[in-house]
């Protein structure tokens, strides 16, 4: 009797879940029901384009591997494996949206035009990040977990009061975006931001990478349930998609916007992804991972899959050769970038404490920069 | 020049400062069609409306969280906390994004988000409604703290918290809410970072701020009884604190006496103290003495009279940093 | 086609949701599915406890509410209206169960055998709350929305990790309650005790009293979805049952703990009640809603319903003429013992900062009464 | 007596109090099968199962806040907070439940809760990995808050932070867990309350804590090559702290200059400044010096040498304190 009270309302019993997917790990093109019509305006030059970026981005992020093994960054965070999930919502934005990344956004980044070397900055140590928001309407990177979703929820609000939503001009309506992971749903902020988005009906899709890990602990440490399911009980309503089908990613993606935007209110993406690399490089996988599952995500590779379906359509060579090639040269200036970065100055410490002068950070910027400059005619200089 | 509780010089600053420029909301819970518990929102959403006078779910974190967002996309957000304690939820959103936010876009963003914190005890409530949390806030880079002590200031200083391209921290001494003086709304004060000799003295100098103010003045009126003058200084800004002025009275008088409700044990008083100490060493004929609160809970208010630096308490601490 | 997308997937569509009513209104008691037999134990013994223990917390309530008026608390948090919801969950509590309450769980305080007079040191200000949960199994007040939900987690975490759930001896397997209102499901905690709990299958029932109002705010600034649907998403299911329905509150109580105690995992209950009081005495209700619906509230009060079944059934007028009896003999008791309560020793600040001898504490302490005591011989005497 | 690497030192302090006591249990973020991101736990949850070394979701507040229900439950909980500012989001369960509920329960109920916390900088970390956020912790009431330097001092201060029936707090300075040193296994130190002087001295005292102890043992021996005898003192407790060390030391010297990390502005050395000041008025031949970290946001890795107190800038501080 007891148990069945609770088995009558428990929503672990739930079958496997529905996932969205449009092109299976062979490269195949599928259907998908409903989510069909927002691919079907898809070209092969737009799927070559796709391909482009996730070779480029992953590149880049294997550069960002490699200088951070030669001393010449302090961190990199690789976003390997989910090149799809991140080009697909990258290339599915319009202008006028705005988005916020966590620290691992490099394929978002690379689609709003924030080029690798400002993504550098952070890892080298030169700055927290630095770049303008509002030029490539993308956030800085955010590393406390969560905390980004409450300013896009914020941002979204802001939308709404500026009435950039539900105009059906394409031009005027605006989504934003909140990207996070499969760890950051179990934060306070994230459900805050999700109670936020439901009771103001904010134009926000909720963006959830669920690569299975954060750091060393599956998601089965974060929810019993899938994370699609996470916004429901706030009226956010979520869809799984497969996160290495950039097709489906880019549908899914389409389709949400397109709804968040038109004002029907917050949506939530889990695109279901892997994270094929360390969380960091200050990471060790092989602690607490075994090499086989990861294998076997190997072969549902973003990159791989597309490549066979642009075989399959016909798709030369050449254009393969090329795009390789495209992405040595991006990562010999990348390296070139990354190297030649002054030393920062250590004034730039005081610059940006606050906007406006501070009396005690002007007392504390001069005394220090004396302080330095005693060392100048020394034979010792400051370390 | 109108008389008014300085509750209501807040609510007539904001509404001032509503009227001047569009992008200013209010956020908060229940500011709406209740008025903020303590009133200071009274009438501004009949005025404004829903859009500009939002009541927001009741998470401290998530309105501050938002509040962000929203000035990121231009608005320039004012957050009610209900009371002082009410904002610990959102110590991360304040001290890790808020306070943080201009540094790690290398000047490319400002936050204009201004919090308004009632603040402190004396009003016979419970359990976290009599808190100072200010010196928590002060030691992270990158908030400006204030607070006001008279409807003059408390009219001004808010709507000065509101053009900062900075956070601001605007702390209201909740139980001076009621307290009733002139507000000249023609003639605005020194700026919201300078500290103000209240009253001039030689013997010694107090500094107090908020909600003491009134209290600092009584003290002041009973020394001089004893035979005593004592130079007031209203400190104002809590951070960045106007050593300056400070210094200048402790140079003239040779002792110091702070005062606070917040704990001693870490409170402004120690860094006045400190860097005081550190500017006037030579002038000063007495330790900068402090006069506080414990380093206790605050405690049930049948027992909170104990706690809060009362007029004795202050004129024993006059009386000791003269014994010296 | 957008908006179909939208729709398809929007929760917010659903129709009005099941509510567990087992007695209306007019005191006709009506079947409820699954739930029935948990209320088939009940007889009009059981019927008459109730109806005692709603009338004694009623007259509890009212009599905080005299004391706040005539200065001899500082506040009083009103319980009226919620009398069903609380005794309900309170009585189908076992001994070794574990509460946490709000600030307005004076009918569950009351089942557990905390006396309402204990309960007055928080509203008087002689205390923060002072007394010792695991006397009662039940916790001292939390003040600070939501916080309390964490706490009930955690205890069932280690209620699991004592192995005291699921043995099927009902002398041991253990649940905890977290209470909460609608608006603390806003806060990010009540969130994180849902995440935790789901992950952990952690013997925890979530008992949300929506008692349509967080202060001045109404539920929907809350929410858009009901609200014993939060838990959904993360693996906590819930049921809405008529919070002024006390049998139907007891059976779905009855129901839930079991579940919760057999290890089925945790479990939320909204109850769906009115505030027909103030917040608290600081409060006035008048300037944010309407004397309409809380009159429409009151023709569903759950004493005069729970009254009128009784009468169905036959009671005698004696009865409910001895209940009130006894209802003044307390209130005249809780009178007198609030009324000669002591005033606390300023030693009382120092003495439970912390357990062990901390040195500071004791530096002010020494050092604050020898203050005091130098007005002993003086006039004026500390204020 | 082994020689272990600090951060070992306390693994093994951790492994006896589990084998001491089975309600001990560890929880955090990553610290069952990877052992911690700094490997402080490595090996406990294969020793002593998933139930004891509790890998928990993602949220600091919920992992503080269910300790808490844990340790009402007679549980006694050790947490691992990642880095110094992920504690954050944990900062209201913290201050308002952990460190009150002794007092809310009038003292029925004990919170043996430990929070382990790795703070301050100089390894090379992005943002929000580097800070030391002890005195925003130290001004509230009811937490006791200990870090130790020597892998000795780890291995017994951890075991006295979880016997302790108060809520401990305890930094552990990660950059120097690879330090190594002597563990004496039978003989424990003073108890984890009292400051150790390290090396007497004559002219002036120093006061330092975890990171910048090996630093300040660098400034003794460069003073010495000056011709200057500092004396200096291991603070270890940094709630409460052991102002009577430091004033028997300071009426010695009549000097005393404090270093951390955290920013000078509202740090320890504030109130340590203030109170020794207070106590040594007359012994003082200058003010009490303070260095330490700026009023500004931790900077990037490449500038962090800026911001950390090093040899030079103690140095410089110890020069001035005796210039006067
Ligand atoms: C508040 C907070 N706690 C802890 C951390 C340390 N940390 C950095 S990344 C990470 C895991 C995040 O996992 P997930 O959200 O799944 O994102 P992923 O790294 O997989 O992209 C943790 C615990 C942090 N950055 N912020
Ligand atoms: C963190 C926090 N923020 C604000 C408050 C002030 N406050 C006290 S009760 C309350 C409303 C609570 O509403 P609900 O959860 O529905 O419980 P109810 O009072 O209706 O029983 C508020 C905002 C608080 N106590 N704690
Ligand atoms: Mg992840
Ligand atoms: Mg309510």
């Amino acid at each position: 009797m007891t148990s069945n009270i609770a088995q009558a309302s428990d929503s672990r019993t739930s079958s496997e879940p529905r996932m969205i997917q449009m092109l299976t790990p062979d490269g195949e093109r599928i259907s998908s029901g409903e989510y069909d019509a927002f691919a079907a305006e898809l070209d092969d030059e737009d799927l070559r384009g796709f391909y482009k970026d996730m070779v480029l981005v992953r590149r880049v992020d294997a550069e960002g591997n490699a200088l951070q093994r030669q001393g010449q960054l302090g961190l990199w965070a690789p976003l390997l494996g989910q090149e799809a999930a991140q080009i697909g919502m990258g290339r599915a934005l319009r202008p006028q949206d705005f988005v916020f990344p966590t620290y691992r956004e490099h394929g978002v980044a690379w689609c709003r035009g924030v080029a690798p070397e400002t993504l550098l900055g952070l890892f080298r140590g030169q700055n927290h990040g630095g770049w303008d928001p509002q030029e490539h309407n993308f956030h800085t990177y955010t590393i406390v977990i969560g905390s980004q979703t409450l300013h896009a929820t914020g941002y979204a609000m802001g939308v709404g009061l500026d009435g950039e939503v539900g105009t059906g001009d394409p031009a005027r309506d605006t989504a934003t975006v909140a990207c996070f992971g499969d760890g950051a749903t179990s934060q306070g902020d994230v459900s805050e931001a999700l109670t936020f988005a439901g009771a103001f009906n904010a134009p926000v899709l909720f963006f959830c990478q669920n690569n299975q890990w954060a750091i060393s602990e599956p998601t089965s440490v974060q929810t019993r349930v899938p994370l699609f399911m996470r916004g429901q009980g706030f009226g956010v309503p979520g869809v799984r998609v497969d996160g290495n089908d950039i097709i489906a990613m880019y549908a899914v993606a389409r389709a949400s916007l397109d709804s968040v935007r038109a004002g029907h209110g917050p949506m939530l993406i889990e695109a279901f992804t892997y994270r094929m690399g360390a969380h960091t490089t200050a990471d060790d996988p092989t602690k607490y991972r075994d090499a086989a599952t990861t294998e076997a995500w190997a072969a549902k590779d973003p990159i791989t899959r597309l490549r066979a379906h642009l075989e399959s359509l016909g798709t030369p060579e050449e254009f393969f050769v090329e795009v390789d090639a495209e992405a040595d040269a991006l990562a010999a200036r990348i390296r070139e970038n990354c190297i030649s970065m002054a030393e920062p100055d250590p004034a730039e410490i005081f610059a940006y404490a606050y906007r406006e002068p501070h009396s005690l950070v002007e007392e504390e910027r001069a005394e220090y920069l004396d302080y330095l400059a005693s060392f100048e005619d020394s034979t010792e200089g400051a370390r | 020049m109108p008389t008014l509780a300085l509750s209501k010089a807040i609510t007539a600053g904001l509404r001032k400062a509503m009227e001047d420029d569009d992008k200013v909301v209010l956020i908060g819970e229940d500011i709406g069609k209740l008025g903020g518990v303590f009133r200071v929102t009274e009438g501004l959403q009949k005025d404004f409306g829903q859009r500009r006078v939002i009541d927001a779910p009741l998470a401290e974190s998530g309105i501050v969280g938002t509040s962000i967002g929203m000035a990121i996309r231009g608005y320039r957000p004012v957050i009610e906390i209900q009371f002082d304690a009410f904002i610990y939820p959102a110590y991360d959103q304040i001290v890790t994004q808020l306070a943080k936010l201009h540094n790690r876009t290398r000047g490319h963003e400002s936050l204009p988000v201004v919090i308004r914190v009632p603040y402190g005890g004396g009003i016979g409530s419970p359990e976290h409604h009599s808190e100072s949390p200010e010196a928590v806030f002060a030691h992270h880079a990158g908030l400006r703290i204030i607070s006001p002590s008279t409807p003059h200031d408390a009219y001004w200083m808010i709507q000065e918290a509101i053009d900062s391209p900075d956070p601001v921290m605007f702390f209201e001494p909740k139980r001076r809410y009621w307290l009733r003086g002139e507000v000249d709304t023609d003639n605005r004060g020194p700026g919201p970072h300078t500290a103000q000799v209240v009253t001039e003295g030689t013997d010694v100098t107090l500094v107090a701020y908020g909600p003491l103010m009134p209290t600092a003045a009584d003290v002041v009126a009973a020394a001089a009884d004893e035979g005593t003058s004592v130079e007031l200084i209203d400190l104002r800004s809590l951070n960045p604190i106007d050593f300056d002025t400070i210094e200048a009275s402790v140079k003239k008088t040779g002792r110091l006496v702070v005062t606070h409700e917040a704990p001693v044990f870490l409170g402004l008083g120690a860094e006045i103290a400190a860097r005081i100490t550190e500017r006037s060493f030579y002038h000063l004929e007495a330790p900068v003495l402090r006069v506080g609160g414990f380093h206790t809970p605050y405690p049930g208010s049948k027992l909170e009279h104990h706690y809060l630096p009362d007029l004795d308490r202050i004129l024993d601490g006059v009386d000791r940093v003269l014994a010296y």
